[in-house]
C-alpha cells in the first residue's frame, strides 16, 4: 500500500493543479512533503502485485533500489522545500511537472516488473519536461527543444529494448531475470538499453541535453534534475542490464573507459564554461562518468558483483544528495558570507573525495575493489578523477565568488541537504559494509590529488590561465542544431497549385461534343449500320 | 423464444440504426427536438442490445441471422466474438459522437440529411462488424462507402465536393476490385464464411496464384478504406467533412472497416497460416510498415491540424494490419486491441480539433497557442490523445505497441520493432509541439473567431471529448481487467490459435 | 383461361386506346383504368399455367404455324410482360399527375400510351417475326408521337430524326424478314431453329435483322438517336422508353439467336456484339460524364447501361442469362425512377441544367433520393438489384474465364458512379443565392411517390432474386451451359 | 421479249423518277414526280404478278401519300415560302460511297435470292391448301383477314397509332384556317364533285367486294374512298375541326373496334381467338376498316382532330 | 435476264438512290422520299425473289409488302406532320446539326 501511495499521491496532486484554486489547497498543502511519501516503502519494504492495472503491476523495495529511494525521498523533499519558498510565477505548471516527475521517479524506482518502469520512466521525462521550459526564455525553449529530442532518442532506444525483451520473456518480473541469462546476453536489447538509459545519465557523447537543461531550470529542479532525475538512467541500467556471468571483460573495459573519458572530458569542457550551473552540470556528467565505471566494474569482477553493485547504489545517494546541495546553493547563498561558503565548500570537498567525506569512501571502497585485479591501474586514474572534480568545483566556486544573487537568503532547506549529504551517505555505508578501516596508505591516496589540485590552481593563478568561454554551452550540440537547421526546410509543407479539377472533364467534353455533331447525322448511323452489317456477316460467316 | 431471439438480434442491431436514419429523413429539418431523443434514444438502445448480445456471445452463443439474397448466396449476420469488439466500439462511440454532433451542428443547415446519414452509417459499420461472410460483408462496406459520401460533402462547398470526389473515385474503385476478387473467390471455394483460421487451406494446392491475387485484391480494396499506402489520398482531403464525421469516419467507421475487413480477411477467410503460406504476409508487414512511417512524416508536414490527424489516421490504422501481418498470437492480439484503442484514442483528438474550430475558429497548429488555457478540459483530453498516439503510457496506445513490438519479436520479425520506434519517435515529434504550443505558449489576444455558444452545448462537446478521454485512458489503465478490450481480443486470438 | 387473359393482355389496352378516342373526354379516366388495372391480375392466370406448365403457345385464329401467327409465352417473355406491365402501371400513376385527364395533352397522351403499353404486350407474346415487324412499328411510332407530345422544338427534332432512323431499322429489319422467308418458307421464330441452316443467305438475313434491331436498341455506335429522344421527351415517356422500349430490341436479338439460329457457330458474332455491348458501357459512360443536363445524362446512361445487356452473347451461360434479365429487371426500375425523378425536378424547377441543381435536396428531397437510390442499383452498388445483376455477370465471366468482360463489368460501375456522383454532388452543394429555388413549383406528392416506388423496387429487387432467377432459368434456350 | 422492253422501260422510269423527286430542282417538282414514282411502281407490281400491291400503290403509294406530301408543303410556304434557298445540303464525301455500298449490297441480296436453290415456300402452300375453305378467291385477302389477320388487326392501330401521333404534333391552333381552295363556289366544282363523289364511293365499294374473289381489299377501297373525302375537303365541303365528334370518331375506330370484338367473341364458344366466324365477318371487318381507313387518311390529310360539314351558300 | 433479274437490279439502284438522297438532302421532305424510295425498293426486291407455288406467286410476301406498304405510308403522314410542326417551331424544315444548340433545354 505504501509504495502505491508513493506512486499515486504525487500524481493526485498533479492531477488537482490544473482545477480552480479552491479544489487546489489540498494540493497546496501536501505538494512540499509528497516526496516524504517514498520512505514509507522504504520502512515497510512492500511487494506488491496487481493483474488488471495495464499489463500487470508490481512494485518492491529491494538492495538494489534502497539507496535511490533513498536519494529520492530526501533530495526531492528537501529541494520541493526550497522551491516552495523560491518559485513564483508560474507555479501551476512548475509543481504539475514537479509531482509528475516524482510519480514517475517514484514508479520507475518501485518497479518490478518491465512495463512499470518504462511508464515510470515515460512520466518522468515528460514531467521534467515542463521543469527545464518553466523559466519561458529562448534559452529554457532551447534547451527543452534539445532535451526532448535526446530524450526521445533514448526512449526510442529504451522502448526498442524493452519490446525487445518482451517478445522473448514478456512482461516479466526483474527477479526472474536471472532466469533468462542467455536470452538477454544474446539481444542487442541490451545495448539499446544501456544506450536508451545512458541518455538520461549524461554519458558522452549522448549527453548532449544535460549542459543546457540543468542550468535553465529553476534551482530547486537543477537540483533534482543533477541530483536525482539522472539516476534514473541507472537504475534502468541496473534493472535492466546488470552484469551478467557470462558476459566477455572487453564489455566491462569498454563501459569502464567509457565512463572515465566522461569522467575527464566533463571536466575539461567544464573548467571553459562560465555560469556555475553548466559548470555544475558538467559535473555531474563527469561523476556520472565515473559511476558507469564502477559500473563496468561489476561486469569485469564478477567475483565481487554484489559488493560493487552495493557501492554503485552508494555513489550514487552521494553524488545525488551532494550535487543537489551545491545547485541549491546557486539559488540562495553565495553572498551569505561564511556560512555560504561552508555550506557550498562542503558538498564540494565530499564530491571531491576529500579524506572523511562520502566521496572518500566511496573512492576508497573502489580502489579497494580494484586492488590485485586486472583493473589494478585503474587506482591512480581514479585517483585522478578527484584532482579532476576539485579543479571543476574550484571553478565552480570562482564563478560563484563573482556572481550576484538578487535577495539572498539562507534557505533551511540547503543546510539540512548539505547535511544530509554528509550525514547519510555515512549512515548507509555504515550499514551496508562499506566502509574501510583507516589505512593511512589510503589517506595518502586520497590527499594527493588534492594537493596535485592545490598546485594546478596556483600555477593557474600564477600563470593568469583562462579557459572559459572557448567551448559553447552543451558543446556538440551546436554542431548537431546546425545540422538539423536543414530539416526543417525538408519537411516543409510544399503547397501544390491546385489543378482546375475539370481539365480533363472539358478535354472529354469537347470531344463528346465532337463525336456527337457527327454522329448525329442520318449518314452516320447509315454508316455505322452499313458496317456493322458487313461485320456481323463476317463474323456470322464461317 | 430463444431461438428467435438468437435469429433477429444481429439484424435488430443493423435497423435501429437505419430505422432511426429513415424515420429523421422523413421528419425533415424542423423537428428538432424529435430528432435529438430519437439520436440519442437509438444510440442508448444500440449500445444495451450490443451489450446483451455481448452478453449471449460471451456465454457461448453465437447469434445469426440468414437470408438468401440468390440462391447459394446468403447475406449473414452473425454475432462473434471479433463483431462484437467492433460492435460495441461502434456503439459505444456513436453515443459519444451523437451527443457530440447535436452540440456541433447546433443551428447548421441540414441537419436532417446529415443525422440521417449518420444514423444509416452506423448501420452499415454495425453491418460490418456482424457480416457472416465476406459477401455480406461487402454489401455493407459498399453501403458505407454511400452513407458516408453526403457526410462528407456535408458543408456543401467546392472543396467538399471535390473532397467527396475524391473519396469516392478512391473507394468506389477499391469496391470494384474487392467485388472482382470476391466473385473470383465465391467461383473457387463458394461463398465465404468466417471462420477462424480461415477456409482456403484446401485449395492452397490448386488454385494458389488464385489466391494470391484474390488476396491482393481484397486487400486493395479493404486497404482503400484502411488508407495503406498508396490508397490514402481520400483521407486527408476528406477532412473538410464537419468534425463529427471526421471524428467517426477516422475512429469507428470508415478506416476500421477496412481494418475490420482485413482482419477477417487474414484471419477468418484466409487464416494467418495460409496466408504466410502463400507468402503474402511480408508484403502486407511491409505495406503496413512503409504506411506506418509514411504517415508520420506526412503528418509532420502539415499545418493545418485536422490534415495532421488525418495523417496520423493513415499511420496509426496501419498498425492493425502491422499485428495481424506479423502473425504470431501477441502481435495479431496488438493489432485487433488497436482497432478499439486507436478509435478511442482518435476520437478524442477530433472531437477537439472540431471543437477549437466551431468554439474559437482554430484551425492551424500555429493558431492553437496558450489555447490550455482558454480550455483547460479540451486541451487535457486532447494531450491524453496525442500521448496515447505516441504510445506513453498508461493511456491505451501504449498497450497496443507493447503487444505489437513483442509479438514482433515473438515472430522474428526483429526489424519490426524499429517501425514502431521510429513511428513512435515521429509522432511525438509531431504532437508534442502541439501540446507545446497549446500549454506553454502565451494565449493571443484575440482568437481566430470566437463563436458565442451556450453552456449545454459546450458541455456536450467538452464533455463527449472528456469522456472518450476518460475511456481511452481507462482502457490503458485497466488494461489487465479480465472485461477490457484486451482480454477480450485475447480470447479472439486464442481461437485463431489454439 | 389463360388464352382469354393473353387475349385481354393485349386488347383490353388496345380497346380502351379506342375508347379515350371516341369516348368523351370525362370517361378518359374510366378508359385508363380499364386499360391498365386489370392487367397484374389478368398476368396473374398466365403466369400460373407457365409455371406449372412450361411455355405456353395459342395459335392464332386457329392456324397454326407456318399458316397463321403464333403467341408464345414462356417464362422468359412471361417476365418481360410482367416488367412491361408493372413498369407501365407505376409510371402511369405518375403520368396521371403531368397528365390529369383536363390536361392540354392528356387526350393525345392517353391514347398513345395505352397502344404503346397494347404494341409491347403484343411484341413480347408474338412467335411470328413479321408480326414482331408491325408490333415494332406500332410501338416505335407511338413511342415517337409521345416524345414530340409536348411539341417543343429539341423534342421535335428529336423525334424527327428518331423516326427516320427507326424507319431504316425497320426496313433492314423487314428485309432480313424477307430473306428468311425466302430461306426457310416459315415466319414463326420458332420453327427457324430447324430450318434456317447458316449458308450465306440466311447470314445476310440475321445480319440485317440484327442491325435494324440494333438500331433500335441504340447500341453504340447506332444510339445517335436516342440522348436527345429520351432526355427531351415528358417525363413517363422518357422513363417507359428507357424501362422498356429500347431493351425489347435486345431481347428479340436474344430470341433470334439463342431461339432462332441456336445450333450456329457464333462465338465470332457474339465477340463483336460483345466489343460492342463493352463500347457502349465506355462511350454511354464518358458521354454522360459531360453532360450539363440531367436528363441528359440519364439518357446517355441508358446508352451505356444497354451495353450489359449485349455481353450477355459472348458469355453466352445460364449465369449469365440470369444476369442479363435481371440487369434488364433492375435496370428498368431504376432507370424509370430516375426519369420521373428528374421530370420531377425539371417540373418544379423549369430546368435541369446541373447547375441549377445546387441544393435542390432539401426542397425536393423525395425525388433525389429517388435518384439517389436509383443511381445506386444502376452503379451496382449493393444492396440493390444492380448490384445483383452485377454480381451475376461477374460470376458468369468468371466462370467463363473471361477476364477482359470481368474488368470491363468492374469499370462500367465505376463509369457509372463516376457520372452520377457527379449530379449527386451538385445536388448536395449549397445554392449560392438563398433565393434560388423561389420559384419552385409543388410536385405532385403522386409523382414522387411513382419514382420513389420504383426506386425502392430496384433496392428491394436486391433482395427477392430467387424466384425471378428460377424463372429465368425455367425460360433458358436448350443447350446453353451453366 | 417485248415483257423485257416493257420491264426496262418501267425500271428505266423508276430509276429517272427517284432521282429526279430528289434531286428536282424545286421542292414541288420533287413531289410531283414521287407521285408520278407512285404510279410507275404499280405498274411494275403489275408486271411482278401482284396486282393487289398495283392497286394498293396506285391508291396509297401515290395517290393518298402525294396528297399528304402536296398539303404539307402548302403547309410548309405559308410558314417559310422560300423552302431551300436557305438550306445547305450537309457534308457527305461519303455519301456516294455509301449510296453504292447500300444497293450493291441490296443488289447482291436479290441476285443471291433468286440464284438460291428454289425453298418450299411452307407458308405460302399452306396458304393456297386452305384458301378453298375458306370461301375466299383472293389469297392475298385470305392471309390479311384470315390466316395471319393479327398483322391486319395491328396494322390498321399502326395506322391509327399515325395519326394519333400526327394529331399529337399538329399545332392546333391554326385548325379552323381553310384549306379550300379560293374560291370553292365555282359552279364547275358543284358539279364535279357531283359526279365524282358517287363515283369514287362506287369504285370503293367494289373493290371491297372484290377483294374478296380477286384482286381489291379494304385498303385500297379506303384510299379510293379518302380520295373521295380529299376533294371534299379541298373543295371546302368537309372542314378541319377541334369539336369533338361522335360520328367522327366512331367511324375513325369502327374498323378496329370491330376486328377486336369480332375477334375475341369467339372466345365466347369455344373457338380459337381471332377466328372469324364466317364470311359476313370477313365483310364487316373489311367494310368497317374502309371507313376507318378512309376517315384516317382523311384526318390526316387535314391535320385535324376531327371534320365538320361545311354549307356554302 | 427474266424480269425478276431486272427488278432486282433495279431494286438495288433505287435503294441506292434512296441512301443516297437520304444523306444529301438537307430537306427533311426529300428525306422522306428517300426513305420511302428505300422502302419501295425493298418491297419490290421481296416480290421478286419470292418463289412461285407450282406457278401460282407466293401470297404471302405480297401480302407482307400490302401490310409494309400501309405501315410506310403511316410512318410518312406522321413524318409530314412531325416536319410541318417543326417548321413552324423553328422555321425550318431541316435537321441540320448547326441549328441544334448542344445540349438544348
Amino acid at each position: 500500500m505504501s509504495a502505491v501511495l508513493a506512486v499515486v499521491l504525487p500524481l493526485t496532486l498533479m492531477l488537482l493543479f490544473p482545477a480552480p484554486e479552491r479544489y487546489r489547497r489540498l494540493a497546496i498543502a501536501l505538494t512540499p512533503w509528497s516526496g516524504a511519501a517514498l520512505f514509507l516503502p522504504l520502512l515497510t519494504r512492500p511487494e506488491v502485485a496487481f493483474s488488471w492495472p495495464l499489463l500487470g503491476v508490481s512494485l518492491r523495495v529491494d538492495e538494489v533500489n534502497q539507496p535511490l529511494i533513498l536519494l529520492t525521498a530526501v533530495a526531492w523533499n528537501l529541494s520541493a522545500w526550497f522551491a516552495w519558498n523560491t518559485i513564483e510565477r508560474d507555479r501551476r505548471w512548475f509543481w504539475s511537472g514537479w509531482l509528475g516527475a516524482l510519480s514517475g521517479m517514484s514508479l520507475l524506482l518501485l518497479a518490478g516488473d518491465i512495463a512499470s518502469f518504462y511508464i515510470g520512466y515515460a512520466l518522468l521525462t515528460l514531467s521534467a519536461y515542463l521543469l527545464i521550459t518553466h523559466e519561458h526564455n529562448p534559452q529554457a525553449w532551447r534547451a527543452a527543444r534539445v532535451y526532448l529530442v535526446m530524450a526521445f532518442v533514448g526512449e526510442a532506444a529504451i522502448l526498442s529494448g524493452i519490446l525487445l525483451l518482451a517478445g522473448t520473456i514478456g512482461n516479466a518480473d526483474f527477479a526472474s531475470f536471472t532466469g533468462h541469462h542467455e536470452t538477454l546476453s544474446a539481444s542487442p536489447a541490451r545495448w539499446l538499453l544501456l544506450a536508451g538509459f545512458a541518455v538520461k545519465m549524461g554519458i558522452m557523447p549522448l549527453h548532449l541535453w544535460l549542459p543546457l537543461a540543468h542550468p535553465v531550470a529553476p534551482v530547486p529542479a537543477s537540483a533534482i534534475l543533477s541530483g536525482v532525475i539522472v539516476k534514473a538512467g541507472l537504475m534502468g541500467w541496473l534493472r535492466f542490464v546488470p552484469g551478467l556471468p557470462e558476459d566477455p571483460a572487453w564489455i566491462g573495459w569498454t563501459l569502464i573507459w567509457l565512463g572515465l573519458f566522461t569522467a575527464f572530458a566533463g571536466v575539461v569542457i567544464g573548467l571553459t564554461q562560465e555560469r556555475i550551473k553548466t559548470v555544475l552540470a558538467y559535473s555531474t556528467i563527469s561523476q556520472m562518468g565515473l559511476i558507469l565505471a564502477a559500473f563496468g566494474l561489476t561486469i569485469l569482477l564478477p567475483d565481487q558483483r554484489n559488493a560493487l553493485l552495493a557501492l554503485v547504489g552508494f555513489m550514487a545517494l552521494h553524488h545525488g544528495l551532494n550535487k543537489a546541495a551545491l545547485f541549491l546553493a546557486c539559488g540562495s547563498s553565495l553572498a551569505l558570507g561564511r556560512i555560504g561558503t561552508v555550506l557550498f565548500a562542503l558538498p564540494a570537498l565530499s564530491l571531491s573525495a576529500f579524506p572523511f567525506t562520502s566521496g572518500y569512501l566511496a573512492k576508497n571502497a573502489l580502489k579497494a575493489a580494484v586492488h590485485h585485479t586486472p583493473a589494478e591501474i585503474l587506482g591512480v586514474v581514479l585517483a585522478l578523477t578527484s584532482t579532476a572534480t576539485a579543479l571543476l568545483l574550484w571553478h565552480a566556486w570562482q564563478i560563484a565568488r563573482h556572481t550576484r544573487t538578487r535577495n539572498p537568503s539562507l534557505q533551511p532547506s540547503w543546510a539540512l541537504l548539505v547535511l544530509s549529504g554528509l550525514v547519510l551517505p555515512w549512515i548507509w555505508a555504515a550499514g551496508h559494509d562499506l566502509i574501510e578501516p583507516v589505512k593511512i596508505y589510503m589517506l595518502w591516496a586520497a590527499v594527493w590529488p588534492l594537493i596535485l589540485t592545490a598546485v594546478i590552481v596556483a600555477a593557474a593563478v600564477r600563470l593568469n590561465w583562462r579557459a572559459s568561454g572557448q567551448i559553447p554551452e552543451g558543446d556538440l550540440v551546436v554542431l548537431v542544431e546546425q545540422l538539423a537547421g536543414h530539416l526543417p526546410r525538408l519537411l516543409a509543407q510544399r503547397e501544390r497549385r491546385h489543378r482546375p479539377h475539370s481539365h480533363l472533364l472539358d478535354r472529354l467534353h469537347q470531344l463528346q461534343g465532337f463525336f456527337e455533331h457527327h454522329q448525329r447525322s442520318v449518314q452516320a448511323t447509315g454508316l455505322a449500320a452499313l458496317l456493322l452489317i458487313g461485320l456481323l456477316w463476317l463474323t456470322l460467316w464461317n | 423464444m430463444m431461438d428467435q431471439l438468437m435469429f433477429w438480434t444481429p439484424l435488430l442491431t443493423v435497423i435501429v440504426s437505419a430505422l432511426t436514419g429513415i424515420v429523421i429523413f422523413v421528419a425533415g429539418e424542423r423537428h428538432a427536438l424529435l430528432r435529438i431523443i430519437l439520436n440519442l434514444a437509438a444510440a442508448i438502445a444500440k449500445l444495451l442490445l450490443v451489450v446483451m448480445i455481448g452478453l449471449l456471445v460471451r456465454n457461448g452463443f453465437t447469434p445469426e441471422f440468414r437470408v438468401s439474397l440468390v440462391p447459394g448466396l446468403d447475406l449473414v449476420l452473425r454475432a462473434d466474438a471479433l463483431s462484437m469488439l467492433f460492435a460495441s466500439l461502434s456503439a459505444v462511440l456513436w453515443l459519444v459522437t451523437t451527443v457530440y454532433a447535436i452540440a456541433y451542428l447546433e443551428r447548421s443547415p441540414n441537419r436532417a440529411r446529415f443525422f440521417g446519414f449518420f444514423s444509416l452509417c452506423v448501420a452499415a459499420t454495425m453491418g460490418i462488424s456482424m457480416a457472416g461472410n465476406l459477401l455480406t460483408f461487402f454489401i455493407f462496406y459498399e453501403l458505407l462507402t454511400l452513407t458516408t459520401w453526403p457526410l462528407v460533402v456535408h458543408n456543401g462547398t467546392a472543396t467538399a465536393i471535390r473532397a467527396g470526389g475524391t473519396y469516392l473515385r478512391y473507394t468506389l474503385s477499391g469496391g470494384a476490385l474487392f467485388l472482382v476478387g470476391l466473385v473470383w473467390l465465391y467461383g473457387i471455394s463458394g461463398p465465404q464464411a468466417f471462420v477462424a483460421g480461415g477456409t482456403l487451406a484446401d485449395h492452397a494446392v490448386d488454385a494458389r496464384l488464385s489466391l494470391q491475387i484474390i488476396f491482393v485484391l481484397l486487400t486493395i480494396g479493404m486497404g482503400v478504406k484502411a488508407a495503406l499506402f498508396p490508397l490514402h489520398g481520400w483521407l486527408p482531403k476528406a477532412m473538410v467533412a464537419p468534425a463529427p464525421v471526421s471524428a467517426l469516419l477516422h475512429a469507428v467507421a470508415v478506416v476500421k472497416a477496412g481494418a475490420f475487413g482485413l482482419i477477417r480477411l487474414v484471419e477468418d477467410v484466409y487464416g494467418a497460416d495460409l496466408v504466410a503460406d502463400l507468402g503474402l504476409d511480408l508484403p502486407l508487414l511491409l505495406i503496413a510498415a512503409f504506411t506506418i512511417l509514411y504517415g508520420s512524416v506526412q503528418a509532420l508536414r502539415q499545418v493545418d491540424l485536422k490534415k495532421r490527424l488525418a495523417f496520423s489516421t493513415v499511420s496509426q490504422v496501419s498498425y492493425i494490419i502491422l499485428g495481424i501481418a506479423i502473425g504470431g498470437p501477441v502481435a495479431t492480439v496488438g493489432g485487433i486491441v488497436h482497432l478499439v484503442h486507436q478509435g478511442l484514442m482518435k476520437i478524442i483528438l477530433f472531437f477537439c480539433a472540431g471543437i477549437f474550430a466551431n468554439l474559437l475558429g482554430v484551425k492551424r497548429i500555429d493558431q492553437l497557442d496558450g489555447i490550455g488555457r482558454r480550455m483547460p478540459w479540451t486541451s487535457t483530453s486532447f494531450t491524453v490523445g496525442a500521448l496515447g498516439m505516441i504510445g506513453l503510457p498508461p493511456v491505451a496506445g501504449f498497450v497496443s505497441k507493447w503487444y505489437l513490438g513483442a509479438g514482433a519479436v515473438e515472430a522474428g520479425r526483429t526489424w519490426v520493432v524499429a517501425i514502431l520506434v521510429t513511428s513512435s519517435v515521429l509522432n511525438a515529434a509531431y504532437f508534442l509541439p502541439v501540446l507545446k504550443r497549446i500549454w506553454l505558449h502565451p494565449p493571443p489576444d484575440q482568437w481566430p473567431h470566437e463563436a458565442r455558444v451556450s453552456r449545454l452545448e459546450t458541455g456536450s462537446l467538452v464533455g463527449s471529448a472528456i469522456v472518450a478521454a476518460v475511456l481511452s485512458l481507462g482502457v490503458g489503465l485497466l488494461a489487465g481487467h479480465p472485461l477490457s478490450p484486451l482480454n477480450w481480443v485475447d480470447s479472439i486470438v486464442a481461437g485463431y490459435f489454439p | 383461361m389463360t388464352t382469354e387473359a393473353l387475349a385481354l393482355i393485349v386488347f383490353l389496352p388496345l380497346l380502351a386506346a379506342a375508347g379515350a378516342v371516341v369516348l368523351p373526354t370525362a370517361w378518359l379516366g374510366l378508359s385508363i383504368r380499364v386499360g391498365l388495372m386489370p392487367l397484374p391480375l389478368l398476368l396473374l392466370i398466365p403466369t400460373l399455367e407457365v409455371l406449372e406448365n412450361g411455355a405456353y403457345r395459342i395459335a392464332l385464329a386457329g392456324h397454326s404455324a407456318p399458316l397463321g401467327i403464333a403467341w408464345q409465352l414462356d417464362p422468359l417473355s412471361l417476365l418481360m410482360l410482367w416488367l412491361n406491365v408493372g413498369m407501365t402501371l407505376l409510371i402511369s400513376l405518375h403520368a396521371n399527375c403531368s397528365f390529369r385527364p383536363g390536361q392540354p395533352h392528356a387526350h393525345r397522351f392517353w391514347p398513345l400510351w395505352l397502344l404503346l403499353f397494347a404494341g409491347m404486350n403484343a411484341l413480347l407474346l408474338s412467335a411470328d417475326l413479321f408480326n414482331i415487324y408491325v408490333t415494332l412499328e406500332l410501338v416505335t411510332l407511338t413511342a415517337i408521337g409521345l416524345i414530340a407530345l409536348e411539341g417543343k422544338p429539341p423534342a421535335l427534332r428529336a423525334a424527327m430524326r428518331y423516326l427516320l432512323l427507326a424507319l431504316l431499322a425497320s426496313l433492314l429489319y423487314l428485309l432480313g424478314v424477307g430473306l428468311i422467308y425466302g430461306q426457310t418458307g416459315v415466319l414463326d421464330l420458332y420453327l427457324l431453329a430447324e430450318r434456317l441452316a447458316p449458308g450465306w443467305l440466311s447470314v445476310t438475313a440475321i445480319a440485317l435483322m440484327i442491325v435494324g434491331l440494333l438500331i433500335k436498341a441504340a447500341i453504340f455506335p447506332l444510339h445517335a438517336w436516342l440522348p436527345a429522344a429520351h432526355g427531351n421527351a415528358p417525363g413517363p415517356v422518357s422513363a417507359i422508353l428507357s424501362a422498356m422500349v429500347v431493351k425489347v430490341s435486345i431481347y428479340l436479338i436474344w430470341r433470334l439467336w439463342f431461339w432462332g439460329v441456336p445450333e450456329w457457330d457464333l462465338d465470332r458474332a457474339a465477340l463483336l456484339l460483345g466489343v460492342l455491348g463493352g463500347m457502349a458501357i465506355v462511350y454511354g459512360s464518358l458521354a454522360a460524364l459531360v453532360q450539363q443536363r440531367l436528363k441528359l445524362i440519364i439518357a446517355y446512361s441508358t446508352v451505356a447501361q444497354l451495353g450489359y445487356l449485349l455481353l450477355l452473347f459472348p458469355l453466352a451461360s445460364t449465369l449469365a442469362f440470369q444476369a442479363a434479365s435481371y440487369h434488364l429487371l433492375s435496370h428498368g426500375m431504376a432507370k424509370a425512377a430516375m426519369f420521373l425523378a428528374a421530370a420531377n425536378i425539371l417540373r418544379s424547377l423549369g430546368t435541369d441544367r446541373l447547375r441549377h441543381l445546387a441544393g435542390i435536396d432539401q426542397r425536393l428531397p423525395l425525388d433525389v433520393f429517388a435518384l439517389a437510390l436509383g443511381g445506386v442499383s444502376i452503379m451496382g452498388l449493393p444492396p440493390s438489384g444492380g448490384f445483383l445483376a452485377k454480381w451475376l455477370f461477374l460470376e458468369a465471366a468468371w466462370s467463363a474465364r473471361a477476364w477482359s468482360w470481368l474488368i470491363l463489368i468492374a469499370l462500367g460501375g465505376l463509369l457509372a458512379a463516376a457520372y452520377l456522383f457527379r449530379v449527386l454532388a451538385v445536388v448536395c452543394l449549397h445554392p449560392r443565392r438563398r433565393g434560388n429555388h423561389r420559384h419552385l413549383k409543388r410536385t405532385p406528392d403522386t409523382a414522387s411517390l411513382a419514382a420513389m416506388l420504383l426506386a425502392v423496387g430496384a433496392i428491394i429487387a436486391g433482395f427477392t432474386s430467387a424466384p425471378i432467377l428460377d424463372l429465368v432459368e425455367a425460360g433458358l434456350p436448350p443447350g446453353l451451359p451453366r | 421479249m417485248i415483257g423485257l422492253a416493257l420491264d426496262l422501260l418501267i425500271i428505266v422510269s423508276l430509276i429517272g423518277l427517284a432521282i429526279q423527286s430528289i434531286n428536282a430542282a424545286s421542292l414541288f417538282r420533287g413531289i410531283l414526280h414521287f407521285v408520278v414514282l407512285g404510279l410507275a411502281m404499280s405498274l411494275a407490281w403489275a408486271r411482278l404478278d401482284a396486282p393487289d400491291l398495283a392497286m394498293a400503290e396506285a391508291a396509297i403509294g401515290a395517290g393518298v401519300t402525294g396528297a399528304l406530301m402536296m398539303i404539307a408543303y402548302r403547309r410548309l410556304i405559308e410558314i417559310q415560302p422560300d423552302q431551300e434557298s436557305s438550306l445547305r445540303p450537309p457534308p457527305s464525301r461519303l455519301a456516294v460511297p455509301i449510296a453504292l455500298a447500300a444497293g450493291a449490297l441490296v443488289g447482291v441480296i436479290g441476285l443471291a435470292a433468286i440464284q438460291a436453290e428454289p425453298m418450299p415456300a411452307l407458308a405460302g402452300t399452306a396458304v393456297l391448301e386452305n384458301l378453298g375453305s375458306t370461301g375466299l378467291g383472293n389469297p392475298i385477302t385470305g392471309v390479311l383477314l384470315l390466316f395471319r389477320g393479327f398483322d391486319t388487326l395491328l396494322e390498321i392501330t399502326v395506322l391509327l397509332a399515325a395519326l394519333l401521333s400526327a394529331q399529337a404534333v399538329t399545332r392546333q391552333v391554326d385548325l379552323d384556317q381553310s384549306l379550300t381552295t379560293q374560291d370553292p363556289d365555282t359552279p364547275l366544282v358543284g358539279a364535279l364533285l357531283a359526279i365524282v363523289v358517287p363515283l369514287t364511293v362506287l369504285v370503293s365499294v367494289h373493290l371491297l367486294k372484290a377483294g374478296g374473289q380477286e384482286t381489291g381489299g379494304a385498303f385500297q377501297a379506303g384510299a379510293v374512298l379518302a380520295a373521295c373525302g380529299v376533294l371534299l375537303v379541298l373543295t371546302g365541303r368537309l372542314g378541319a375541326s377541334r369539336q369533338y365528334s361522335p360520328l367522327v370518331n366512331t367511324g375513325l375506330l369502327v374498323g378496329l373496334l370491330s376486328f377486336i370484338l369480332i375477334g375475341l367473341a369467339p372466345l365466347l364458344w369455344g373457338q380459337p381467338l381471332l377466328a372469324l366466324p364466317g364470311l359476313w365477318a370477313i365483310y364487316w371487318i373489311e367494310s368497317a376498316m374502309m371507313i376507318s381507313i378512309a376517315l384516317t387518311l382523311v384526318l390526316l390529310f387535314a391535320g385535324a382532330g376531327s371534320l365538320k360539314r361545311r354549307d356554302h351558300g | 435476264m427474266d424480269s425478276a433479274t431486272l427488278y432486282v437490279l433495279a431494286a438495288a439502284v433505287l435503294f441506292g438512290i434512296g441512301v443516297h438522297g437520304l444523306i444529301v438532302s438537307a430537306h427533311l421532305m426529300r428525306k422522306l422520299f428517300a426513305i420511302n424510295i428505300m422502302g419501295s425498293s425493298i418491297f419490290i426486291l421481296l416480290v421478286a425473289t419470292a418463289t412461285p407455288i407450282s406457278g401460282q406467286a407466293d401470297p404471302i410476301p405480297q401480302a407482307l409488302v400490302l401490310t409494309g406498304i400501309v405501315i410506310a405510308v403511316s410512318a410518312t403522314a406522321f413524318g409530314l406532320a412531325l416536319m410541318v410542326r417543326m417548321s413552324q417551331e423553328t422555321g425550318k424544315a431541316t435537321l441540320a446539326v448547326e441549328d441544334e444548340p448542344e445540349n438544348d433545354d
